[in-house]
């Protein structure tokens, strides 16, 4: 839930000025790059000045520091995915005083920010779940590899995948240690490993799960760089077909992955429409001057959907033509 | 307690390290007011009985009494407690702090835990001055140089005013003027009834100092004389087990001019110009005063330092490139005076230390043969006391290091050899062998320029000598004219005529 | 003195150009020298100073200390453990986490002098060790203060006004404390005197009589002591820590900063002043960084670069006092 | 000899420990000993075994390389930018890419010997300024071979037959090679004993005659040209390299190694073999904990442990050798 638009003390700019806003993202990755996409592409259109962050060690201390910075140098408009939500709400509102600040990809509901852009994390993490299923019917153990585990998106999805696989009720809030032993009916989950963003270890990690079960039905990468690495190991194990592979993002060779068949499929968000939409909402904000009229150009119950899609073999051209057309790639 | 009881007693003490028996039962007596030599060659373990009164070092087995009292030492900080100061005969100083703090170092003057600066630098002046060292004791102790550090540790144990002084050589890199003042100092402890250990190889100090001397061979007692019958002979005789021949000093007739110097000046005197020239067979010494320069100017001829200005040739060829590399190659090299920073690897063994310098001679790869030979040949050479070519070199004594830093550049076969200090720390009879040494190279042609602060050396070397006095050369002297006299005149600034 | 000339000109000169590109035209002012950007600015100073201090302690000894961002991991950790999940009042709970951290800081000594292990390696395990002990003490949960320790939030975020816009951040305080105290301890007093002697040259100072073991667990033990106060303020600061992250590569900043200021490495030599402004000008570039360029991408290379310039300037300054004197 | 048995006794332990725990009841084996795992163990070992084989270069100088994992991430970002988006043919794009690394190795050098500057500021400031620009290179964007290098790529993931399940991975291979060139090079050449000598005391080593300045440099580009190989195995071998992640915090686990391996960090003191047995324990390690662990949050606790315990067994073993003799 979130609450009406709180005026801000920053309105009444000139709006023929550049308005200066930013894009603050939760750490360094490709994925993020696409997402600059947007940024840059909304920033074209709308005519203003966005520069784009990335803490890369991505800790709370490294996006505390930018956001006052930003305040500091006079930005208008932030929009940020907090790496912290649960414990960042006294920052995020100190910054909301002083600025026009919108959540995207991972929310603050709580604190004073105007607007959240995205999806639900774990609700994305239920579509992998149910992925899985498609992927391995019958069941069987399965092995989630994550970059962090502490990140709040990344908890949030793996306890989507989780409660899906064990046919658990919705509920967002719930959590299972990383060595928790968790079975169900048909699906056993063996175990969740981290590689805190490590490639080679992430390699070492998948190579090491193959050696220790010989009866794995499924693998999922939850980091966008987690599916290829996978996907390599499970070749080299000559497990090609024995053991499937889920992945999240939309990673060139993930998808190459889906097209081959190796990867049954995955599931996308859409960072280039974070960037995108966020850009556009906080340009539209910033820009008017008009605090009763700032509320009313907020989304329904601040909240801006921009959902989650499942990937499969059948879409799998056409999003990725799709993606090479607003990245600039052929 | 009987008041009579000697200051300090030890008896049967033994002490091993890996490979050797430094110490076997050794019994040692100082009394209050006296002043004991303990003389014996190099590795006899001299060091090592000092170190086990101090309390660096703990017995294997014995007793230690002191005053009578049975003591054990749990540490230098225990032993300083009770009375027990050691000048160590390897400098031992922490050269960030200022001259005042190393004075004081361990017994600082203190209000609550706060320093009290002024008073300690007013009390290091004092005691330096005492010792002769005069130097501004705010200045930082890397600065000085070897010889002022040597006074420094004096000082500082003088400082200490202990009741028990061991002394580890603490003369040798002193000139004769340090020296003598060192003596009157030791004489007027002495009447305050300190007790003195007193140890070196300059056998003329010993019988000047001694009331007892005490021999020690082989990590055993080897008997002791009294002060007043410590002639040389006797003393040789009581190191070494017999009397040493004295060798008669060949002459050499000097061929070509293989060292030129001309206009070399170096960083501490930079008004003084230096020319002087070096012919083949010739064996050359430079003698002063502490601090005259003389160090300074064999760093800038090797190369070690940056010399301001001048020339060398070396064969007539003028050295071109900068650096110790290219001295060597061109055929100059020198044997530093601080053995421990630069004259070697301390923890490298014995062997890889006699070849570091000669080595890339025999090819790109390591030959191993030469190695042992150099290693069998120096040992056997310079009486290296050793447990084995293997052995790690900073575990040597004194004295042995000291020949390996000869044995290394004698193996170099340069055609100009700078030596600064030679032989200090080395025993007597050692020494004779080096002197042999140097005088047999330079009847084949090597030129020999060296340094030694210890005027008996400079006379019994050297063919001619240079003496300098702020860094310049105040004159020369040839053998004809040699004399202690026509040197410290020199070394003053006085005229000789 | 000389030693800290070099960095002392390099932060002005720095400082300057940060001043002149900040101009922002639409409020016709310099940010960097907003009141906000002011104190956000010293207060980062106050806590990166004192791991700064921390790391200076042991170095001139001669040691090092690896693991000062995983003891700010633990007290990072710790503290929210104390007073959100267990009600310790924040005046109990803060003293004992300072205690854990001295108690690490012992350990680290202890294996040093008494096993004779070297600095670099315990710290180093150190560094792996303390790091994933809390993450498996975590289960990798954030941990927040979740509002049980407002009052103690004071020191991290509180500020003294001095103008209507301009308020001193207590960090400033804490730091200006933590360094008037140890340059006394430092200069002034025999255990301060002893503890650069045996950093130069440990031998000379035993066989001097100095306690050099006991003295050398202390810097550890102050050193630890010192990160785990910085590690409380960061937690403080932002409310949240994450056990594999929180407070990673502090060391390398800590150490950069008092190596920055002067303090060898071969231990033995170091000021508080330095120390403080090296702290400083590692705290300003990353200012600098976020307040005049499009992406902080480059971020890395220029604090890099410029505390490679810096170590270069300052040889420049003493070589050339060097050929002066 | 004897400063690597307490390590190796270590490796066995570890080694006969894991293998016990890993039985799986299923497949009625112990799956560590099994063909795969086997092989790509040994291939970590051969990966990581270089970069460690680079660490001891400098260190047995008595230096440090801080940047090691910053040049892994280098070599890592720069080939596949050559092959990707270059064309560069793979047997010209690796040359180049070690002699960037190379040259990197040799500015390390030049500030370390020619200016004199401290080789931890270098290579700390190395660490931070070659991956910023790598992150502002490659616009923070996945650098991925894009199956240009597929022939070049066995360099990392090939494997030599030897039965049917098992075959010998190509790193390690390399790994001999630069293990048995390096022990040469080390116990056999004059230049070697020349570095081990200036490591242990540069002073005297320039005195008697050595060209140390020359030395030292090779060392730095030795040991960077090693990191970039190894980044070159890394990425040839994972097919992609995120500026900002790749390579971090390498240059520890490759310290760690040389450390583990005998390697003293006072310089002058090393073998060849101990490196590799170092890097083996490091490798050994990881994987035993992903064979057996219920969950890897442990891990790093569990590596600076034994590395801790490593270190002291080896003190241990070293005291009781030096009291036996
Ligand atoms: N730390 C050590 N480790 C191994 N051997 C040692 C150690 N210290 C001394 N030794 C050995 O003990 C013996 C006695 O050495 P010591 O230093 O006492 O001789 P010294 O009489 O003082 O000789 P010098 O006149 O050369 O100084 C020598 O053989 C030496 O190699
Ligand atoms: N590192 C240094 N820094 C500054 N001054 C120095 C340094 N080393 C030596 N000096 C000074 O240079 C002068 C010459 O020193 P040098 O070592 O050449 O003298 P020396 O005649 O060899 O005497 P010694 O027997 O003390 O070595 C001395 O006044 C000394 O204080
Ligand atoms: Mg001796
Ligand atoms: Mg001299």
């Amino acid at each position: 839930g979130s609450k009406p638009a709180a005026p801000t003390p920053v309105g009444g700019a000139d709006p023929a000025a550049k308005p200066k806003l930013a894009f603050v993202t939760n750490c360094v990755a490709e994925f993020w790059t696409i997402g600059k996409h947007g940024v840059e592409a909304a920033a074209k259109q709308f005519d203003c000045d966005v520069t784009v962050h990335m803490p890369p060690k991505n800790t709370v201390s490294e996006q505390q520091q930018i956001l006052q910075d930003l305040i500091a140098r006079g930005t208008k408009g932030i929009a940020v995915s907090p790496i912290d939500p649960s414990n960042m709400t006294g920052l995020l509102d100190d910054i909301a005083a002083r600025a026009t600040v919108v959540t995207h990809d991972s929310d603050a509901p709580a604190s004073k920010r105007l607007a959240y852009i995205g999806m639900d994390n774990y609700e994305a993490g239920r579509l992998c779940g149910k992925l899985i299923v498609e992927a391995v019917p019958q069941g069987g153990p399965i092995v989630i590899l994550v970059g962090n585990l502490d990140q709040d998106n990344a908890r949030r999805r793996r306890q989507g995948i989780i409660d899906e696989l064990l046919g658990r009720s919705m509920d967002p809030t719930r959590f299972d240690a990383q060595d928790a032993k968790l079975k169900g009916d048909k699906f056993e989950i063996r175990a969740t490993f981290t590689d805190q963003t490590d490639h080679p270890k992430c390699k070492a990690t998948a190579q090491d799960a193959l050696t220790r079960w010989n009866d794995l039905a499924c693998m999922v990468g939850l980091f966008e760089y987690e599916p290829p690495l996978i996907l390599e190991a499970v070749q080299s194990a000559g497990r090609l077909g024995k053991v499937a592979m889920v992945a999240f993002d939309e990673n060139e060779q993930t998808l190459q992955g889906i097209l081959d068949g190796h990867i049954h499929g995955t599931v996308v968000q859409n960072p280039y429409e974070y960037g995108f939409q966020s850009v556009a909402l906080l340009n539209k904000l910033v820009r008017e001057p008009d605090a009763t009229k700032r509320a009313a150009l907020l989304p329904k119950d601040g909240f801006l959907n921009i959902p989650a899609r499942q990937i499969r073999k059948d879409n799998v051209r056409a999003f990725w033509d799709d993606l090479k057309q607003k990245t600039g790639k052929k | 307690m009987a008041s009579d009881a000697p200051l300090l007693e030890v008896a049967g003490i033994s002490k091993a390290f890996p490979g050797v028996q430094a110490l076997s039962s050794v019994d040692f007596v100082l009394h209050r007011g006296e002043v004991v030599a303990l003389i014996g060659e190099n590795g006899a373990g001299k060091s090592t009985l000092m170190k086990v009164l101090a309390g660096v070092h703990r017995p294997d087995a014995g007793l230690l009494r002191l005053l009578g009292q049975a003591v054990e030492l749990r540490g230098p900080a225990d032993a300083l407690a009770r009375g027990i100061a050691l000048i160590h005969q390897e400098l031992s100083l922490c050269d960030n702090l200022t001259v005042a703090a190393a004075v004081y170092l361990g017994a600082e003057l203190r209000k609550g835990p706060f320093l009290r600066e002024r008073a300690m630098q007013h009390g290091a002046r004092a005691v330096l001055a005492q010792v002769g060292l005069h130097v501004d004791p705010r200045q930082l102790v890397a600065t000085l140089s070897p010889g002022q550090k040597q006074l420094l540790e004096i000082g500082r144990a003088l400082r200490a005013e202990a009741r028990v002084l061991i002394m580890d050589e603490p003369t040798s890199s002193l000139t004769q003027v340090e020296a003598e003042r060192l003596f009157e100092v030791t004489d007027e402890l002495r009447r305050r009834g300190v007790g003195i250990v007193y140890i070196s190889h300059r056998l003329g100090e010993v019988s000047r100092l001694a009331d007892r001397v005490v021999g020690l061979r082989d990590g055993r007692n080897s008997g002791e004389i009294p002060g007043r019958e410590a002639t040389h002979e006797r003393m040789v005789s009581l190191m070494v087990g017999r009397t040493l021949s004295q060798e008669q000093r060949p002459s050499h007739s000097p061929g070509e001019v293989v060292l030129r110097v001309r206009g070399v000046r170096t960083a501490a005197f930079p008004e003084a110009c230096v020319d002087f020239e070096v012919r083949s067979g010739e064996v050359v010494g430079i003698a002063g005063l502490l601090g005259s320069g003389r160090s300074e100017l064999l760093r800038a001829l090797f190369g070690a330092d940056r010399a301001l200005a001048g020339q060398i040739e070396v064969g007539g060829v003028p050295l071109q490139r900068h650096g110790p590399a290219a001295a060597a190659a061109a055929g100059l090299v020198l044997a530093p005076e601080d053995r421990k920073l630069q004259g070697l690897v301390l923890g490298m063994s014995v062997r890889d230390n006699l070849s570091l310098p000669t080595l890339h001679r025999r090819g790109r790869f390591i030959d191993r043969a030469y190695e042992r030979d150099l290693c069998a040949r120096s040992i056997a050479e310079l009486g290296i006391r050793t447990a084995g070519g293997g052995q790690v070199v900073g575990s040597l004594s004194g004295g042995n290091q000291q020949k390996v830093v000869l044995g290394k550049w004698l193996a170099a076969n340069p055609k100009v050899l700078v030596l600064d200090e030679p032989t200090r720390g080395v025993d007597v009879g050692a020494r004779a062998e080096i002197y042999a040494r140097l005088h047999e190279l330079a009847g084949a042609g090597l030129a020999v320029l060296f340094v030694s602060s210890e005027l008996e050396e400079v006379l019994s070397l050297a063919d001619r000598v240079l003496v300098l006095n702020h860094g310049r050369i105040a004159g020369e002297l040839p053998r004809a004219r040699l004399s202690e006299e026509t040197i410290m005149m020199l070394a003053t600034g006085m005229e000789v005529a | 003195m000389k030693k800290i000339l070099g960095i002392a000109a390099l932060l002005v000169v720095i400082a300057l150009t940060t001043t002149w590109l900040s101009w922002d035209a639409s409020s016709q002012s310099y940010t960097f020298l907003s009141g906000y950007n002011l104190q956000n600015l010293l207060q980062r100073i106050g806590m990166f100073g004192v791991l700064s201090i921390a790391a200076a302690f042991v170095i001139v000894t001669g040691g090092i200390d690896l693991s000062i961002g995983s003891v700010v991991c633990v007290a990072g950790c710790m503290l929210p453990w104390l007073l959100r999940d267990h009600g310790v009042p924040p005046l109990i709970a803060m003293p004992l986490v300072l205690l854990l951290c001295a108690a690490i800081g012992l350990w680290h000594g202890l294996l040093i002098v008494g096993l004779g292990l070297q600095p670099f390696v315990v710290t180093l395990c150190g560094l792996l060790l303390y790091r994933g002990v809390m993450r498996a003490f975590t289960g990798d949960q954030t941990m927040g203060l979740g509002g049980t320790a407002d009052e103690l939030r004071w020191l991290a975020t509180g500020r003294i006004p001095i103008t209507e816009s301009f308020g001193l951040p207590a960090p400033l305080l804490v730091l200006a404390l933590v360094a008037v105290v140890t340059s006394i301890f430092w200069t002034r007093t025999v255990a301060g005197r002893h503890l650069f002697a045996l950093g130069r040259n440990e031998e000379a100072a035993r066989f001097a009589g100095v306690a050099t073991g006991r003295l050398t667990v202390l810097a550890y033990v102050l050193c630890s002591l010192l990160a785990g106060l910085g590690g409380c303020l960061f937690v403080l600061d932002v409310n949240s820590a994450q056990a594999s992250s929180f407070g990673n590569f502090y060391e390398l900043y800590a150490i950069a900063g008092a190596v920055l200021g002067g303090v060898a490495l071969r231990g033995g030599e170091g000021m508080v002043l330095g120390v403080v402004l090296g702290a400083c000008l590692m705290q300003l570039l990353q200012n600098t960084i976020n307040l005049v360029a499009d992406s902080n991408q480059l971020e890395f290379a220029v604090v890099g670069a410029v505390i490679l310039a810096g170590a270069a300037v300052d040889e420049g300054v003493r070589r050339f006092f060097r050929r002066r004197r």
